[in-house]
């Protein structure tokens, strides 16, 4: 049976370098395998959101997906005015028994890079430069600095954010010029959580000979050689899912925490980096992967005192 | 502790030179009593003409020279509006910066289909560092050594370009025909008139000039900083460079020392972000990032004295009121 | 031998106002031809023309007996046409060289072209004795020698038809001879000279052949060696004007304004008024003689408030002032029933962008008079504008009018009547007549001379050295920054003249 | 620069279509350069932002940021002052809001917290103006230049409070708790009989913006202090020898101006989103550069231009809805067009318009 499903992106835009384009590959692919068109839209500004959202209920688009904690509260009015309308959120939890919130444990797979980070690291010095100072961006740095300290003892870590407003996420400049700073002061691994920002960082490690680390969905392709590893965010896989869910009836509601255990974050390995990844780091992160999953090792959530103890 | 300094004069150069380029690009404009609030936009669509030229072409010279067309078709569309149209100066700005966001994400996208980023350039397509003879044989000599290799030696061909672009502009200002009468119609542009000279075609001049720079700024920014334009990646430059002109008061080598200035707070700023201060301790990472600006104001309040524009400037020349 | 310029039907319009009518000109090689007529009579327009400034709607221009069309003033200079204008074409924050050159600059460097331009300039300062600094920014000079910069712009230029509109506006009495005597010379030499002037009396003196203009139109042309001043007054104002000040004497009453040791500086740190000390009487105008540029302006704006001074005292009314304070302002100054004309009407004395009304309250918009507490009464202060321009017979009748398209004479008119209709104690006037009409001429000085006849006391300030003498009752004469002695106003000019430029014979006193 | 010999309908009426005709008819081209059809494409944005309850609701809404940012412009522009500064006094005004709601909603009426709101707003962004403003007063530090360097210091403070002071816990929304209904406007189909907007938020504020309106009319043509600032604004010197003093206006005026910039914040948190969040102001305070110089920082001419500006953004929404080769980014662009030729081009057909009517009518450029 046919379903009509609907994608409402966040400010930063379905070409984000981030979450928002992950949301966007996820569509894609599902109307590839299934053949099925969806709609999308991209908010102009706050006050589009419960616009977007209602107007593809009333147009009978379901499931809609609402890509960001931004629209916590849009989507929780706009659930209750359409019950009969299947609504999923990432990044959000809205309690209501049409909608399924989908939130990802970032401080997992940023834990993992963090440990490779600090395995590759030779000065044992490494960064992580961030696009705003949100709440949401301090989860990544402090699962990636717990993770980086296990690894190596007193292993540091350089923490910088570009900016305060919407340029923030879209100034490869500057994140450039983090980047470069940051190696300057003996970091030789760096990881960006970022979007467009970290196109520059990415760039800068490549042009210093050094190693950058990728974010939400596979960034190693970007500069083959100088992209560590990628923390990935299923924001796609989340997105298919929810559609192919209701194209099969398979839709569920509630919430959904999707960490390690759940494939809903991991770091990625391919021909790409390969050649960067030794054996024993390898085996190291994979270890802690298996450690996290049992549970034999707790890795903090920011959001869970919001504070970091590292 | 000298190392870090020279770390922050280098990283201080880097960030001055696309506002240093936009800055004396507004000179000209400005000089000639065109204001420009649309530098911001110039330097975008330049960066992006440049990022994808030389993506297609694989020449960073043929992606330069696309950015300096692009940003002179926006030059003459404000020209248009505000010589000849005697339309308002700043609203024909604000028009060029909307055009600029508009379609350089519109035929990013068009043409690319990577969300308004041009194709990543390969090394050969982007104006890469130049090493001056001897800056690793000489790194290590004390001082002279690390500024040698690492603050003098070791820029992009855009960077020289830029603070060369200086004395020049002096020069062109101070030294030519060019210059006398660009500044005289700035400040009354009935001398010029009656002096026999169209006021129209030496602004339009002027406005090219300032196409011409903007296009250097914007190339800098998506062919030589970075490898590939971003949408939106100018990220209010230009209107800092607009502050630094105006902080200069309309002179090019106080324009430069404006720009300095501020690439040399926000390189401090990057430093220091993150590490705790001496006596102070931890400072919220904002604190920070608002340093430069508020810095700026300190210096221009405590420093700067009255900036008196081009008397001319921002008002179109009529001479019969019909 | 053929006429250097002849100008046929032209005809001008800008929008509504039609400020050349169909205007026949001849002028001959070699004369001084001079050009009168009221204020908005089109004269500025008509040499505007001529100088490829503005472009006619009809008509056609003869040069030297060549038909020529003169699209823009590139074409007039390469004709030989020079023009110093009205209001000065001069960039303030340039020297007085780089001026001279602009247009000029023979090359795309100006190295070796100005170098030229420095020799040339020297050499045209000794033949014609127009000396000034070629370095020095213009805004440092005087108007006086702003203007000689302005008249070697044309000369550098190489023109032989000279156009100087209302050239001696800004000069003092030896200023202007000075600038005759060149003219002289330029003619002798085979120059042809159009010189138009509101003073007849310079008519008189150094023109061959006179055209009046009236309203857009030629009315008349005559050689000056046939006409009079009354009959070239009569063909300008379209009615019988008389040409001096009959005012009977009158013995000034008790002392309204007393100033003691007035010392002014400028922004530079010069002192710009010295210890200047001097007492003002009820039913007294004195006047206050000097070369403009030495001191005159500040000592008023400094009176009125608007400067404020570094030593002295001030006595208005038995209310004592202390100008050196920083919050005396010229609303204080005007509460104390001080009224003040200033000598710039367009750069201080009006908003032109207002209307008339809005002007008509400038400096007494807090009067509540003109509205209660914040507001205003626009009916009340209309009714008032209409008042006044009713009793100043001040044209257009219209207080509806931007300020900006009143004439020169009109918009002064605009001030004088806000001034004096408040019926202040003491008025503060400067250049009352500066580039205004006879008409006005004889109106204004009226107005001031009925005044001081109802008791008021009045300074008067003007570098019209006529103006003073057949107004004021004493003559105070100011030199670089100082009184330099008190003249009765009989005292003969030369006297004057010669205290005016510093050579003091009793400099006992 | 004065109008010239146009007749007044002409004037007000003909050439702001016509300008507004090209600005639609150069969109057309870029919207058939990406192979939609130009004629549809204005019928939505037309019909998406007045051809229905809940459109007219979102333009009339948008349009109400826009006439606070306006007017803000507009007041500093009569005193001869640029204030690029809106944006940030826009944000800090959502300051002043919240903390009026955060303090009041639990315990009162939306109307006893109104005052109090559109005064924190004010105040707010009055103090956000008044360092820029004191400076340019006192040391001449040209407005322009602080104003701008306010904005991002604004932004920095804005996150920092909103991330460290002001968030609700254990949320990661950078944004403070949501209103109670004491801290909320009621909407305008909620207070108008009758009227019907549909979801739009389009609130009380409205009428907050239209009296302001009023208030800066009267302010600029009626009052003693509004003369000031025009004096001021025309003519600096007259102005001193009117004895009114530049720091006084200066500061007055721009504190005025960043007033009004504060209160669009009523409009967004406290009538639309309910709480205070980060990045709010999204460029309406830059818009509103436009939207005043092109309503000729006339309140009537700056209401119409807002509402321009309203149906761009809601009818451009609309357009991005219906069709999916049509992205924001047009929008941005058609944006940027109108304020070419209805802004910055408004002069261009006025030549040809004049000689066109005196062709007519010979005697018109006597009745100008
Ligand atoms: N630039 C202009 N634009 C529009 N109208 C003008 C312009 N200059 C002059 N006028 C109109 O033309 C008429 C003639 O002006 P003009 O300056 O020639 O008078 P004038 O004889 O020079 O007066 P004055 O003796 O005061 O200099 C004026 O009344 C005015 O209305
Ligand atoms: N640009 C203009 N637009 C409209 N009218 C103008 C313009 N310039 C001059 N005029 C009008 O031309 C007439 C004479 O102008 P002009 O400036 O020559 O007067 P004026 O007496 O010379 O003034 P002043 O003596 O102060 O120089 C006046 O009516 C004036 O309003
Ligand atoms: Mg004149
Ligand atoms: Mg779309």
């Amino acid at each position: 049976e046919d379903i009509k499903p609907a994608v409402a992106y966040d400010l930063g835009g379905k070409f984000d370098k981030s979450f928002n384009e992950a949301a966007y590959t996820g569509a894609e692919q599902f109307k590839k395998e299934s053949g099925i068109d969806y709609q999308d839209f991209e908010i102009q500004n706050d006050s589009q959101r419960e616009q977007a959202l209602r107007r593809f209920a009333r147009n009978g688009m379901s499931p809609v997906v609402a890509i960001g904690f931004s629209y916590e509260n849009a989507l929780a009015k706009v659930a209750a005015e359409f019950p009969d309308t299947k609504f999923a959120i990432v990044d959000a939890v809205v309690d209501a028994p049409n909608v399924r919130s989908v939130v990802f444990k970032e401080h997992e797979g940023s834990y993992l890079v963090g440990t490779l980070a600090a395995l590759a690291s030779s000065s044992g010095k490494v960064g992580f430069v961030g696009g705003m100072d949100i709440p949401l961006i301090r989860k990544f740095a402090c699962g990636y600095k717990q993770g980086a300290l296990a690894a190596k003892e007193g292993a540091e870590v350089f923490e910088n954010m570009t900016g305060t407003t919407g340029a923030a996420w879209n100034d490869p400049v500057k994140g450039g010029e983090l980047a470069k700073s940051q190696f300057d002061r003996g970091a030789d691994v760096i990881y960006h959580a970022a979007g467009g920002t970290g196109i520059g960082v990415l760039q800068a490690a490549a042009d210093a000979g050094k190693l950058g680390i990728g974010v939400d969905s596979n960034q190693n392709g970007l500069h083959p050689g100088s992209v560590l590893t990628s923390m990935l965010k299923r924001v796609d896989v989340a997105v298919a899912t929810a559609f192919g869910d209701a194209k099969d009836d398979k839709w569920t509601s509630g919430v959904y925490v999707l960490g390690l255990k759940e494939g809903g974050v991991d770091w990625a390995l391919d021909d790409n980096n390969k050649a960067l990844v030794t054996e024993e780091m390898k085996a190291a992160v994979e270890k802690a992967k298996s450690d996290i999953i049992s549970g034999k090792v707790e890795v903090h959530d920011y959001m869970a005192d919001q504070n970091c103890p590292f | 502790m000298f190392d870090m300094l020279i770390l922050i004069l280098d990283s201080t150069v880097r960030l001055s030179t696309p506002l240093l380029l936009a800055c004396l690009a507004g000179l000209y404009s400005e000089r000639s009593g065109v204001f420009d609030i649309g530098l911001e936009g110039k330097m975008l669509g330049a960066a992006f003409a440049a990022g994808a030229v030389a993506a297609l072409a694989g020449s960073a010279w043929a992606g330069l020279a696309a950015g300096i067309a692009a940003s002179i078709a926006l030059a003459l569309l404000h020209g248009f509006a505000s010589i000849t149209h005697r339309g308002n100066q700043i609203v024909s700005g604000v028009a060029i910066n909307f055009l600029a966001i508009g379609l350089t994400a519109l035929l990013g996208q068009a043409w690319f289909q990577q969300g308004g980023q041009t194709p990543r350039l390969p090394q050969e397509a982007r104006f890469t560092d130049i090493t001056w003879p001897f800056a690793d044989s000489l790194r290590d000599v004390p001082v002279i050594g690390g500024l040698y290799s690492e603050l003098f030696s070791g820029h992009n061909l855009l960077v020289y370009v830029a603070f060369l672009s200086v004395p020049l502009t002096w020069w062109v200002l101070y030294r030519t025909r060019f210059g006398l009468r660009l500044r005289a119609v700035g400040e009354n542009p009935a001398a010029v008139d009656t002096a026999g000279i169209s006021v129209t075609w030496l602004r339009y001049r002027a406005v090219i000039c300032t196409g011409i720079l903007c296009g250097v700024a914007g190339a800098y920014l998506s062919t030589a900083q970075s490898a590939g334009f971003i949408k939106d990646m100018t990220a209010g430059r230009g209107f800092i460079a607009l502050a630094a002109l105006i902080f200069a008061k309309w002179r090019p080598v106080p324009a430069m020392f404006a720009c300095l200035l501020f690439g040399f707070l926000d390189a401090l700023a990057i430093r220091l972000q993150g590490q705790p201060l001496p006596v102070i301790g931890q400072v919220p990472v904002q604190v920070f990032q608002a340093l430069p600006y508020i810095l700026t104001v300190v210096l221009l309040a405590g420093f700067i004295g009255r900036a008196v524009p081009p008397k001319a400037g921002g008002v179109a020349y009529v001479k019969e009121r019909t | 031998m053929t006429p250097a310029i002849e100008l046929k039907k032209i005809d001008k319009s800008f929008g509504a106002v039609h400020a050349n009518k169909a205007i026949d000109l001849t002028v001959a090689k070699g004369s001084i031809h001079g050009i009168v007529g009221e204020n908005g009579a089109g004269k500025s327009t008509l040499m505007s023309i001529l100088y490829g400034f503005y472009q006619a709607d009809e008509g056609e221009i003869l040069v030297d007996g060549k038909r020529v069309d003169i699209p823009d003033s590139k074409t007039a200079i390469a004709h030989g046409i020079g023009m110093v204008h009205q209001h000065f074409m001069l960039v303030e924050n340039f020297t007085v060289l780089e001026n001279v050159v602009l247009g000029a600059e023979g090359g795309g460097l100006l190295g070796r072209g100005v170098a030229k331009a420095r020799a040339e300039l020297k050499r045209l300062a000794d033949d014609y004795d127009l000396r000034v600094d070629p370095d020095a920014l213009i805004e440092d000079l005087p108007v006086g020698l702003q203007q000689r910069v302005e008249i070697l712009k044309a000369l550098f230029r190489g023109a032989d038809i000279l156009i100087l509109d209302e050239p001696t506006g800004v000069l003092t009495p030896a200023e202007a001879d000075h600038l005759f005597r060149i003219l002289r010379v330029l003619r002798d030499e085979g120059k042809t000279v159009l010189l138009i002037t509101h003073k007849l009396r310079e008519i008189m003196a150094v023109t061959d052949t006179v055209s009046i203009m009236r309203r857009g139109e030629m009315v008349a042309t005559r050689k000056t060696a046939e006409t009079s001043m009354t009959e070239l007054a009569e063909l300008m104002v379209g009615r019988r004007v008389l040409l001096r000040v009959d005012k009977a004497p009158r013995e000034p009453g008790r002392t309204v304004m007393s100033v003691r040791d007035l010392t002014v500086r400028d922004s530079r740190g010069v002192d710009v008024v010295k210890n200047v000390s001097f007492d003002l009487r009820e039913g007294e105008i004195v006047g206050i003689a000097g070369v403009s540029g030495n001191g005159q302006s500040q000592l008023i704006e400094t009176l009125a408030g608007i400067r404020h001074a570094v030593a002295g005292r001030i006595e208005v009314n038995g209310t004592a002032v202390d100008p050196t304070r920083r919050d005396i302002d010229p609303s204080r100054i005007r509460a104390l029933s001080v009224a003040h004309v200033p000598e710039d009407r367009h750069r201080m004395g009006l908003v032109t962008r207002f209307f008339e009304y809005e002007n008509a309250i400038l400096g007494y918009h807090r009067d509540p008079a003109y509205g209660k507490g914040a507001f205003l009464d626009i009916k009340a202060i209309r009714d008032a504008a209409r008042g006044e321009i009713e009793k100043y017979d001040i044209r257009p009748p219209n207080c509806l009018l931007k300020t900006a398209n009143f004439s020169g004479g009109n918009q002064q008119k605009i001030v004088l009547a806000r001034e004096i209709e408040r019926d202040p104690a003491v008025l503060l006037v400067g250049q009352p007549t500066r580039g205004v009409d006879i008409g006005a001429i004889e109106f204004i000085h009226r107005r001031l001379v009925e005044l001081r006849d109802a008791g008021k006391a009045i300074l008067l300030i003007s570098v019209e050295l006529d103006e003073i003498r057949s107004l004021a009752d004493r003559v105070l004469v100011m030199f670089d920054g100082a009184l330099v002695g008190e003249r009765p106003p009989e005292t003969d000019e030369g006297e004057l003249g010669l205290m005016m430029a510093g050579v003091n014979r009793e400099a006992a006193e | 620069m004065t109008r010239g010999a146009l007749p007044r309908w002409a004037d007000y009426g003909l050439m702001p279509a016509l300008n507004l005709a090209a600005a639609f008819l150069a969109s057309g081209l870029v919207v058939l350069f990406i192979g939609e059809n130009p004629v549809e494409a204005v019928k939505i944005l037309v019909w998406g932002s007045l051809g229905w309850n809940e459109g007219i609701g979102f333009t009339l809404f948008y349009a109400t940021n826009f006439i606070f940012t306006g007017l803000a412009v507009a007041v500093a522009f009569h005193a001869g002052l640029f204030n690029i500064g809106g944006e940030g006094q826009a944000y800090l005004g959502g300051l002043g809001v919240a903390l009026a709601c955060l303090a009041l909603d639990r315990y009162v009426p939306w109307w006893v917290t109104l005052p109090f709101a559109v005064l924190g707003a004010a105040a707010a962004g009055a103090a956000w103006a008044f360092v820029p403003a004191i400076l340019q007063a006192k040391r001449g530090s040209h407005v322009v230049i602080t104003t701008i360097m306010f904005n991002f210091i604004a932004a920095s403070l804005m996150v920092y409070l909103l991330v460290n002071v002001m968030a609700k816990a254990g949320s990661m929304q950078p944004e403070t708790r949501t209103f109670e209904p004491g801290g909320r406007l009621p909407f305008l189909q909620d207070v108008i009989p009758g009227a019907d907007f549909g979801t739009a938020p389009l609130n009380l504020s409205l009428i907050v913006a239209l009296m302001c309106c009023m208030a800066v009319w009267a302010l600029i043509w009626r009052t003693k202090l509004g003369y000031e600032i025009r004096t001021f604004g025309a003519n600096p010197v007259a102005a001193v020898y009117a004895g009114i003093s530049p720091v006084r206006i200066t500061v007055v005026t721009m504190m005025i101006s960043g007033g009004l910039a504060g209160m669009m914040a009523i409009n967004e948190i406290m009538g639309s989103q309910h709480r205070l969040l980060i990045e709010f102001v999204s460029g309406y305070g830059f818009v509103g550069i436009a939207v005043a110089l092109m309503g000729r920082a006339h309140p009537v001419g700056i209401i119409l231009a807002s509402i321009l500006f309203g149906m761009l953004y809601q009818g451009g929404a609309e357009l991005a809805f219906e069709k999916p080769a049509i992205t924001r980014d047009m929008i941005v662009v058609i944006q940027g067009l109108v304020i070419l030729f209805a802004g910055a081009l408004e002069h261009m057909f006025r030549p040809g318009l004049v000689r066109l009517l005196a062709a007519f009518r010979p005697t018109a450029a006597q009745a100008a």
